[in-house]
């Protein structure tokens, strides 16, 4: 078991109704730490469209979940 | 100062402008986006703009030092505002300074470019009509 | 206001940039010549530069007209200083606002681009070796 | 005998001492103008590197000189 901080913006925060959750997870990835999410609230986007970042660094979805990190998924962004 | 930052208060252009001065600079480019009164056909009354902060100051400030090695400009900065903003507020504002008015154009226009593609901050807008919807472009409309 | 003007005091930037508010525009561009320390790898002291001011003015007034006959654009300005400026004084200003930045940024460089092409605008740059000389492009070096 | 107006800018003006002078000419084209100018004051520019401006408009060097008009002789210009 890992645990992990996830964190949600924008319309996919709306949709998972947090900010910010603690998990205990099993998943081997990222991708499928998201995947996991993606079922218990039932998210709008599939991970293709997202990006993730780890500890305010982007990172790679095949990347194992680690330890104690904050999991951010990124929704497509609109600055500017 | 720190060449790319998140602002919750207004963005004072005079102040940010002034730190690119330089007697070798002899072109000053910028950019500013404003809120506008629509949006794709539809009437905005007001937008709100929020951000993962960390992550957008860690690559905000990347995406400068990228443009200040790959342009030939003397120094640049970009501002981009958080919260609630009105219609005509400024949204966000790029500077560059250059020798020359080719590297000073180049690099602004990159530069905000590279900051919409890549910053995690998001736009949700109010409409006239009384909805709201975050915008999340290429993914459909959701939210 | 005429949106091309010359003037013999300082350019003040704020109250031009506010004459291209529009609640329609999205994108502002800006450009700013400013004077250098050096040009062709000389080292210049300062500069002054004189016009034929009423062609320039007609030909300035020309010019806008058609960036905005030729640019998706919402409204444009130039102004350019005439007289004796300092290093790092402000030369020329071009704003332009626009609802999106491709038009901004398009019209900007055109603007500054054809007004130094062809406005009858002259520099006369004083050297710190002590010597002075007005510039002419494209005339061999001339005065 | 034709009544003009001449002006001379930047290094022109230096070159030919002085930033107006009135003439009487018998210059059929501008460009006769400009090269008796140029003879009186031995003047730096050939025609081909200047344009050529009446009252306040460029003009073409083969317009014929109108009475009473303003010729300003425009070396290459360094605004900006």
């Amino acid at each position: 078991m890992t645990r992990l901080n996830l964190l949600y913006f924008a319309a996919l925060r709306d949709a998972a109704g947090v900010a910010m959750e603690s998990v205990d997870s099993e998943a081997p990835t990222l991708r499928a730490l998201y995947e996991e999410a993606q079922v218990r609230h039932q998210l709008p986007f599939p991970s293709r469209q997202l990006r993730v970042a780890v500890d305010d660094a982007f990172a790679d979805w095949n990347d194992v979940p680690r330890e104690g990190s904050e999991v951010a998924f990124i929704p497509p962004v609109s600055g500017g | 100062m720190d060449r790319f930052f998140l602002s919750h208060h207004p963005i004072e252009v005079d102040a940010l402008r002034a730190t690119l001065g330089s007697a070798h600079a002899g072109a000053f480019a910028s950019f500013e986006g404003w809120v506008r009164d629509h949006n794709e056909g539809r009437p905005v009354a007001g937008l709100r703009y929020e951000a993962h902060a960390r992550l957008a100051q860690a690559e905000g400030a990347k995406i400068l030092e990228e443009a200040l090695r790959t342009f030939a400009i003397v120094d640049a900065r970009c501002v981009h505002r958080l919260g609630d903003l009105g219609i005509g507020d400024l949204a966000v504002w790029v500077g560059v300074s250059a020798a020359h008015r080719d590297a000073a154009f180049g690099a602004c226009r990159w530069i905000i470019d590279t900051v919409k593609a890549r910053v995690p901050i998001w736009k949700h807008e109010r409409y006239m009509e009384g909805d709201a919807e975050w915008l999340h472009p290429d993914a459909g409309d959701i939210g």
